[in-house]
């Protein structure tokens, strides 16, 4: 699992340098999507544990000893909620930059500094 | 040049803060704290055989209504934010090319079965993998296949919108339920547990993630709509 | 004439004449004043007229050369009780040194008027008499009583200090006498002064009196 | 209430006195600078002379209540300034009112016949008058720097503030004298001194070629006489405050005019060598040389303690 | 009780069924939009009510039928009700305040704005940290659609930027959470508290925490990683940003105080640091900022700042933890209303640029609620930010902590500075058009609701801290209030009521008071009262002038009554800054009134400053008395609060605002100023040298150092009145020189110099009111303030001449009148003390008062009238009879100097050794004697003796006009060049260069334009980009990094 953590940690920094260096919008925008995809690959690793099974009380699963066998379902559940969130967040940025194109018709970031100072 | 050396030392900075931070991670042994708990007790407790699900509608199922409302937010954001000014219609532009035979045909044979699909998530959330989240977003795909297939396409949108408000405003009332004839809001025990693994099991689980997966549905595919761009 | 030029002329003009009606100087006339009743306190006071002749420091023409070397050790005006005094108001002699051009004779009435009672006028040279060599000059006035009255001429051009001395001399001799009485007749003829000085003075932009 | 009246009679004694006094001191200095010029000079009493001038003369004019105050003003500082500084130490009627104040009093009364002076010559409005105060003023500032500190320095070294104890502390010789006990302050003072006498070359506030008689420029007949007869009693009043400063003080009427006429001598004796200054070669040479004795002198005694 | 369930489900089933109710018409979905806000405002409001009146139970909500940690738990204790009647508050009028907004979006932005203010309860109810996430995207996402909701490309922008460091800020809570939760098990906030996990201090931990709080000092805007802020701030609709500067920062802080008790000690002083630095950086930065809306999201982040600063503080002392929650809730509450309401305002006026917001004079209402949000923003009494500072700043004294007191001190000043240049510019700056504010009745109503609240919590939090004397301190508020209610009625009312209510607080003061205090009340409410009868000269008075009088004197009377230092420094604040508003309505008085109240206000920092190392010494200390148990310490906390009445009585060096001040403020008001503002500072100064006597610094007296101080302000000061060619202008500098006189007595600590300084206080305030009441008179009549344009004046107005005459002839010391005992105190007292330098010094700064003195009333009154003032009439009796009362007392005391000595000599008594005797009416010291009464006597003989022979001499003596002058034999030709006025002691000027060199005003001009360019220069990070923002994002997370990791 370890080679998960380090994935995701990589993921994220791929993002993060995605995000300072990419000057397209909606490069920056996948940028943030990678950096959280790679937060969700660490988050899902955090819940493993070795050799457990997905936290499903089926027939595979023996339910008096599932302790024993499935894998933490917290960091599940959370992941889910990230991942909604994530593209909530996602679908509104996208958004601003449809709007921001109409407005200037440009998606280079550095376009946009009417404001500064 | 200069940009990128701040940005390299940046990122440098960040690789050593985070390899400080996760340098000697190790997986957990075995459950611990409050997972102990819902692995052992979560099936009985409510009769769900997926705990996940157990865990996301019921035990933290304020933050999956808190999710919902993310959703509900986001969409409603897209909504206001590309709301056409009456000016701005004569400004838009079609650019739209009508699809292929294939995929306008494709899309019409699969669409009703893509969102049966959905449905089928949905409604075995607390069975197997899946759940109101990922069978709604399996239905909006079938809208946007729609979509790519028939670009000026129109849903319907006071059906929509009444499926979303209503699927909406029933989770929330299923919570109250929950808070005033079990124990507390959001409690899926208000109804009967059933027989664990059957699909009417689990209490209001069903119910709920059936809603979450509509609106979920309903409003996915009201993002889409709107970035479409109305013809 | 520039019409701009003309407009200044004009606000200087006119704020010429709006201080000489608003008030900024007295337009009364003067009144004679008769020395003191009491003979004796009347002599003292002559005597102390006298001895304490305050020259105005106002050379008018070329004979105001004369008037340093009075100062000097060889003639030492000084111990008669003679003094330059720069301002009108404290001083009592009058000279007239030599010719007066027009120009001059404004400013020396001017003058003679701001001087307090008693006040004695000294006409020195040829020139304050009959006019001397400027008789026929256009610019200079010929008999200088005809503007003031002058206590004592001294003829010569130009008079020595010696001379000078001399007129002082019969000065404070009329002084003493009491004869010295050129203040009260200028005001009481005034009306004549005053008609002598106009002729000659054609923009007269001051006061009937300088006070 | 007899004390009072006493004190009265001889203060009016007094005054006639140093009048007189004065008087013949400005009247003898002219003369004595006369035959310095080889001239004969007019005779020691021509002040009396100039003075009955000014009060027989028939007319006068005036500006306005504030002029006509000046004189009276100036009058007054003069005589309660003379009022306020024992004349003659150990005598009884020349002792004046000098127990309503101490120095203190004194070198702040010197100012309220200035200050009358110069309200009434400002009304005048003679732009003159204005400079001629203006440049009073100025070097006034100026000359009484060093002279507080020589004050400071004495009272410092007697410490006293009152006149009569100063002299006190002097008597028995001139090696009692602050000439001599404290010569820096005595320098200081003496060269204050010259400037507060505004004669030549400290005379710029009247400056006959520049701004003729300066602030008295309007000033006539009468009020010209009241300021004629301040000047014998101010001067007399300054060089007797100097004389109980720094000489000894006197204790009776001959000491008195000699060390007075001695001191007042110094003064015409710079006067007739030097020319005068203008205002701010003045006032940077007071706040130099002098005020730097000055100091030197206040220091000693903060030092010592 | 109502459930806290019920508001999650109230927002979340209103916002989804809005869309469906739209068909039933707008005026359903706003009545039912507005009854859930309503609803959420009644439910907090109850739950305030419960838990502060009944003190119920803290309400703790389980989800889902289980306990935490399985389930999500929600909590309403005290604190959670204030916050949420506080945001609910908000969104409620907000809401209403937004509504023209929201009808032009839609539907839609209803539901936003219903999920936004449920995302902010949510943060402040919840007690899950994933829960917590949740909220704050919820409160986030509502608030990214709200800004652009407007689609205008500023908003875009800004609302762009804003989710890239949202997204980024998201990111690493969520990775801060993952983490937390593998390390305790639990994602329940009170169960991870409880298990102290945190306090290990494995890396991952460590990391965990890192992360979580990075985040939230992101949300918390803290520098660098802010600049995505201040683009919103400035770019969003003004209703929106007031609800996300006050709404959701609010919300955030909370969450971020929830969680703290997790941090560790490296994050209390990390939270410390980087709060204070943003305050003082952004308020910094904000100097150079002309944009309202930005300037205000530069106020917004200094002051988020400055409560993570006070958290940091909070935890880092690890003391009095009970006191740091009032602390924050004072702070937070004051700023959470101000800053609402003055975004509100920013919307009402629609100006962008500040120079524009002149527009604001036509509206008083707005302006006087802009002024009272600044004031509060400021920490001004007796808003909430007064006490929160007050009681922060102490706390940090105690715990030796001054590296913090002088950031949050420095930051303060900062603010000040920008805030007061706007509203100096809204009250004062040129009008550039006609277009005015047109306010709704529903944003005035919203607006003035909240000055409402601000006003009130200020009293609540007052209450809390004024434990003894609280009449006292707050009676000048009370009288001001009470005098509000007279605005409007005829000036004569008003002032009538104005001398009715300060003569009862005499009454009321008369008891509490002997002694010196009593002799300075004395000055500052009789003062008060014949200052306020001379305003009536003028026959209109704008609105609120009368109560700021009163204000102003009151709390100068309670200055004397105060035993506290809070009660001190309170009402020390409340004269600044009513004094303040008094001189900023002189027509030009902008520039002038905002350096008085910049160094005013830097001078009460110190001050502050000062009783906090106090309370290093001696916790607790309250009292004024306490001042005296400095020991060591003495001469660091005598230099720190007497800056603060240097400043008064304007000292060498802290006098720059003085001259200004003094002569654009109203010619009334000046006087004021003048005779009695600066008699504060005296006051202060006596009270230091009573409580503390003369401490050392190192070897060095510092009363040696006051005294030559006081030497050389007289000197100076001086020295540059005679060059003055405004009349007002000179007296102002003529009044700094008089008091440095007054200081130098009263740093002698002698008897006799405190007789003098005593003596003088009084004599300043009857001489230097005289003049320039006499001043006003005449500036009134002629309408110049420029000597050389007067002349002559003697003729039309004899009255003020002799008024004027008599204050010059008092003011140079001149036997016999008032001054000349001040002169005779002073100089025995600095013989007898040794100061012989000090006294020669004096001597000729008292010598050369006499060349302004002449040039003052001989370019007014003497010499000759100009011709447009042939016709000025006397001044008005309404300002020659409070003149005349003046006079009377400078000829009593004249005449009978013991009636005034006798009573100061016992007044001193208790300090020192009397040294002063009295022989009949001669007084007697150990140098020399003085009799005035005598001296009055013979100088008044004298005078009618010489005056008598003169009128017989001069009789039949010719009065003669202006023009009858000797003028060189010439006629003169206009009174403009005959009247010499101008550039009067031009050849003195030249003599004196040297001694002119502005020396100090360059050096304040220095530090002001150095700070101003280091502003400049650091503002330059904000550089408009936003991926520059994301950089800055990830430096904040590398300083913190490096901040923390060390521990």
């Amino acid at each position: 699992m370890k080679l998960v953590m380090v994935l995701g940690a990589a993921l994220m920094l791929i993002g993060f340098w995605g995000l300072i260096t990419r000057r397209n919008m909606i490069k920056m925008i996948l940028s943030l999507a990678i950096a959280e995809t790679g937060l969700q690959l660490i988050m899902i690793a955090v819940g493993y544990i070795n050799g457990g099974t997905a936290p499903i009380l089926d027939s595979a699963v023996d339910k008096l000893s599932a302790v024993q066998q499935v894998v933490d379902p917290v960091p599940q559940a959370l992941v889910l909620t990230a991942i909604v969130i994530g593209v909530a967040v996602n679908a509104l940025m996208l958004t601003f930059i449809i709007r921001l194109y109409q407005k200037k018709h440009s998606l280079n970031i550095s376009d946009y500094k009417d404001m500064k100072w | 040049m200069v940009r990128k050396t701040i940005a390299l030392a940046l990122m440098s900075g960040l690789a050593f803060i985070l390899a400080f931070i996760l340098g000697d991670w190790s997986p957990m042994e075995r459950l611990s704290g409050v997972a102990y708990d819902y692995v052992t007790r979560g099936a009985a407790d409510l009769g769900a055989m997926n705990l996940v699900t157990a865990i996301v509608v019921t035990y933290r199922g304020l933050d999956t209504l808190g999710e919902v409302t993310v959703l509900f937010l986001a969409a409603s954001g897209v909504a206001v934010l590309l709301r056409r000014k009456r000016d701005e219609a004569a400004a838009t532009v079609k650019i739209k090319r009508a699809a292929s035979e294939i995929v306008t045909t494709g899309a019409s044979l699969l669409s009703p079965f893509i969102v049966m699909f959905g449905a089928y998530i949905f409604l075995n959330g607390h069975l197997s993998p899946g759940g109101g989240f990922q069978g709604g977003a399996v239905i909006a795909s079938a809208v946007l296949l729609l979509f790519l297939a028939h670009p000026d396409y129109k849903l319907r949108h006071n059906v929509l919108n009444i499926i979303e408000s209503f699927s909406g405003f029933t989770y929330v009332l299923v919570g109250l339920l929950g808070l005033f004839l079990a124990g507390g809001f959001l409690d899926n025990r208000f109804l009967p547990l059933g027989t664990y693994g059957t699909i009417l099991s689990a209490g209001a689980i069903p119910l709920i993630y059936t809603l979450i997966g509509l609106k979920v549905g309903t409003e996915l595919a009201g993002i889409l709509e709107n970035m479409k761009g109305r013809a | 004439m520039d019409k701009e030029k003309d407009g200044v002329l004009a606000t200087i003009e006119e704020a010429r004449k709006s201080f000489n009606e608003q008030d900024y100087y007295c337009q009364e006339l003067p009144k004679t004043v008769q020395p003191v009743a009491n003979k004796i306190v009347r002599g003292f006071y002559n005597w102390a007229q006298a001895n304490s002749l305050w020259i105005l420091g106002f050379g008018t023409g070329c004979g105001s050369i004369e008037l340093p070397p009075l100062f000097t050790p060889r003639y030492d005006v000084a111990r008669f009780g003679i003094f330059p005094r720069p301002t009108p108001r404290q001083a009592g002699v009058f000279i007239i040194s030599g010719y007066l051009s027009v120009k001059t004779l404004k400013r020396v009435i001017r003058s003679y008027e701001q001087m307090q009672n008693p006040k004695f006028v000294l006409g020195l040279g040829s020139c304050t008499v009959n006019g001397g060599m400027y008789f026929d000059s256009y610019n200079t006035i010929n008999r200088l009583d005809y503007y003031l009255p002058v206590d004592v001429y001294i003829a010569g051009c130009m008079p020595r200090p010696e001379a000078l001395m001399k007129g002082f001399e019969t000065l404070k001799e009329q002084i003493r006498a009491g004869k010295a009485e050129g203040a009260n007749h200028y005001v009481e003829n005034l009306e004549w002064y005053k008609a002598n000085q106009k002729q000659i003075i054609k923009d007269w932009d001051m006061p009937e009196y300088n006070w | 209430m007899d004390g009072i009246v006493l004190k009265v009679v001889y203060a009016i004694l007094s005054l006639i006195l140093i009048f007189n006094y004065g008087m013949l001191v400005i009247g003898v200095t002219a003369k004595i600078v006369a035959r310095a010029h080889g001239r004969i000079g007019p005779p020691f009493y021509q002040p009396y002379i100039d003075l009955l001038k000014s009060i027989s003369m028939r007319t006068s004019v005036h500006h306005g209540v504030m002029f006509w105050l000046g004189p009276v003003f100036r009058l007054t500082g003069g005589i309660g300034l003379y009022m306020l500084i024992p004349a003659v130490y150990g005598s009884e009627w020349l002792q004046n009112f000098s127990f309503s104040g101490d120095l203190i009093l004194v070198i702040y009364f010197i100012f309220f016949g200035m200050l009358g002076m110069a309200l009434g010559a400002g009304e005048s409005g003679h732009p003159f008058s204005a400079m001629g105060i203006m440049r009073g003023l100025a070097h006034t500032t100026a000359s009484e720097v060093p002279f507080a500190l020589a004050i400071i320095a004495v009272a410092a070294q007697y410490h006293t503030l009152s006149i009569s104890d100063i002299v006190a502390a002097q008597q028995g010789g001139i090696g009692h004298w602050t000439l001599m006990t404290n010569p820096l302050a005595t320098l200081a003072g003496m060269l204050a001194y010259l400037g507060m006498m505004m004669h030549s070359p400290f005379d710029l506030h009247m400056a006959p070629q520049e701004i003729p008689v300066g602030p008295v420029t309007e000033y006539n007949s009468s009020y010209l006489a009241l300021m004629q007869s301040n000047r014998s009693i101010f001067a007399s009043a300054k060089l007797i405050l100097f004389m109980n400063l720094f000489f000894g003080g006197a204790t009776s009427i001959p000491e008195m005019v000699v060390k007075t006429f001695l001191i007042f001598f110094f003064c015409v004796f710079v006067g007739v060598v030097f020319p005068r200054f203008r205002v701010e070669q003045s006032v940077r040479w007071f706040l130099k040389l002098p005020t730097m004795i000055g100091v030197l002198a206040v220091v000693i005694y903060t030092v010592h303690g | 009780m109502v459930n806290p369930i019920f508001i999650p489900v109230a927002a979340l089933g209103m916002a989804f069924l809005l869309p469906v109710l739209e068909r039933f018409g707008r005026k359903t979905v706003n009545v039912l939009f507005f009854l859930t806000l309503g609803f959420f405002t009644a439910a907090s409001l109850i739950w305030l009510n419960d838990f502060f009146m009944a003190n119920s139970p803290v309400l703790r909500v389980f989800t889902a039928g289980f306990k935490p940690p399985l389930s999500i738990n929600l909590q309403v204790g005290s604190q959670e009700a204030m916050l949420l009647a506080a945001i609910n508050v908000l969104s409620l009028a907000g809401a209403f305040y937004l509504l023209p907004h929201l009808n032009v979006t839609g539907l839609k932005a209803r539901v936003l704005f219903l999920l936004f203010t449920l995302g902010m309860n949510g943060l402040v109810m919840t007690r899950d940290i994933f829960n917590l996430f949740v909220f704050l995207e919820i409160t986030s996402i509502a608030s990214y659609a709200l800004i652009g909701m407007d689609v205008r490309l500023k908003s875009l922008t800004a609302g762009f930027k804003y989710m890239i460091a949202g997204s980024l800020a998201s990111i690493f809570l969520l990775f801060g959470i993952i983490l937390l939760y593998q390390a305790s098990g639990t994602l329940n906030i009170d169960g991870m508290i409880a298990s102290g996990v945190t306090l290990n201090d494995s890396p991952l931990i460590q990391g965990a925490a890192f992360m979580l709080f990075l985040s939230l000092f992101i949300e918390m805007k803290q520098f660098p990683a802010n600049g995505w802020a201040l683009d919103v701030y400035q770019a969003a609709h003004p209703g929106i940003s007031a609800m996300i500067s006050a709404g959701s920062s609010g919300a955030i802080f909370f969450a971020l105080y929830k969680i703290f008790p997790l941090a560790g000690e490296n994050w209390y002083l990390a939270a410390a640091i980087t709060g204070s630095t943003t305050f003082v950086i952004s308020n910094l930065i904000a100097l150079r900022q002309r944009q309202v809306t930005r300037l205000l999201g530069y106020s917004s982040v200094g002051q988020m700042g400055l409560l993570l600063a006070a958290l940091g503080f909070g935890f880092y002392v690890n003391r009095g933890r009970d006191n740091y929650a009032f602390i924050l809730a004072a702070l937070f509450f004051n700023h959470f209303f101000a800053k609402a309401g003055l975004y509100w305002i920013a919307g009402i006026v629609k100006k962008e640029r500040i120079e524009e917001w002149s527009a604001l004079r036509r509206n008083p209402v707005l302006l006087f609620l802009t002024g009272l949000f600044i004031l509060a923003l400021l920490g001004a009494p007796p808003f909430a930010g007064f006490w929160g500072k007050w009681a922060l700043i102490m706390n940090l004294g105690r715990e030796d902590t001054f590296w913090g007191v002088a950031l949050l001190l420095f930051g303060s000043l900062l603010e000040a500075a920008f805030l007061l240049r706007w509203f100096g510019l809204a009250m004062r700056g040129a009008t550039h058009d006609d277009i005015q504010p047109s306010p709704a009745v529903r944003e005035i109503f919203v607006t003035g609701l909240f000055a409402l609240i601000s006003l009130t919590l200020g009293a609540r939090f007052g209450y809390m801290r004024l434990t003894a004397d609280l009449w006292t301190y707050v009676f000048p508020l009370i009288l001001a209030a009470i005098l509000f209610l007279f605005e409007g009625f005829s000036v004569y009312l008003r002032v009538m009521a104005s001398l009715v209510v300060m003569l009862f607080f005499g009454f009321y003061l008369y008891p509490l008071e002997q002694g010196l205090a009593f002799y300075f009340s004395l000055i500052f409410i009789g003062g008060g009262l014949l200052m306020l009868l001379a305003t009536l000269y003028q026959p209109r008075r704008s609105a609120g002038y009368y109560p700021l009088l009163v204000l102003m004197f009151s709390s100068m009377a309670v200055l004397t009554a105060s035993k506290t230092q809070l009660g001190f420094f309170m009402n020390w604040e409340l004269m600044t800054f009513s004094s303040y508003l008094l001189i900023i309505r002189g027509k030009k008085s902008r520039k002038a009134a905002w350096l008085y109240a910049l160094f005013s206000l830097g001078g009460a920092l110190a001050m502050l400053a000062g009783f906090s190392v106090l309370q290093l010494i001696r916790p607790g200390a309250e009292l004024l008395a306490d001042l005296a148990y400095a020991g060591e310490y003495g001469g660091v906390i005598f230099t720190l609060i007497s800056m603060a009445f240097l400043v008064k009585v304007a000292a060498l060096g802290w006098h720059i605002w003085a001259p200004d001040a003094y002569a654009e403020a109203e010619d009334d008001l000046t006087a004021m100023l003048s005779a009695i503002l600066s008699k504060a500072g005296i006051w202060g100064l006596l009270l230091l040298a009573v409580f503390m006597g003369a401490p050392l610094w190192h070897s060095l007296s510092l009363n040696t150092v006051l005294g030559w101080l006081g030497t050389l302000t007289a000197f100076f000061a001086t020295l540059y009145a005679i060059f003055q060619e405004d009349a007002k202008r000179l007296l102002a500098w003529s009044s700094i020189g008089q008091v440095g006189y007054i200081v130098m007595g009263v740093a002698m600590m002698s008897h006799l110099g405190w007789l003098a300084a005593l003596w003088h206080t009084l004599n300043h305030f009857l001489f230097k009111g005289l003049l320039f009441l006499a001043i006003a008179g005449v500036i009134h009549r002629t309408g110049t303030r420029n000597m050389y344009e007067m002349g002559g004046l003697i003729k039309r107005m004899p009255f003020t001449f002799f008024s004027v005459m008599i204050g010059i002839i008092a003011l140079s010391g001149v036997p016999p009148l008032t001054g000349f005992g001040g002169k005779w105190l002073l100089y025995e007292a600095l013989i007898e003390k040794g100061w012989y330098l000090q006294a020669g010094v004096a001597f000729f700064a008292s010598t050369i008062a006499f060349l302004y003195c002449y040039r003052l009333i001989h370019a007014i009154f003497l010499g000759i009238p100009k011709p447009d003032q042939l016709q000025v009439r006397e001044a008005p009796f309404r300002i020659l009879f409070p003149q005349y009362i003046l006079i009377a007392f400078i000829f009593v005391f004249s005449l009978k100097p013991a009636w005034l000595l006798k009573p100061l000599s016992a007044m001193v008594a208790p300090y020192f050794t009397p040294t002063l005797g009295w022989q009949g009416d001669t007084a007697v010291s150990s140098l020399g004697y003085w009799n005035g009464t005598v001296m009055m006597i013979l100088v008044v003989f004298i005078f009618a003796l010489v005056l008598l022979n003169l009128l017989w001499m001069s009789r039949g003596s010719k009065k003669v006009k202006p023009f009858n002058i000797v003028y060189a034999a010439e006629k003169p030709d206009r009174p403009q060049t005959t009247h010499y006025a101008w550039h009067f002691f031009t050849p003195y000027q030249r003599a004196m260069r040297p001694l002119l060199k502005p020396l100090i005003r360059h050096f304040w001009q220095g530090v002001g334009e150095w700070t101003a360019t280091g502003g400049s220069v650091l503002r330059r990070i904000y550089n408009g980009n936003g991926q520059s923002y994301a950089m800055l994002i990830l430096l904040l997370a590398i300083i913190l990094f490096a901040l923390t990791a060390g521990a």
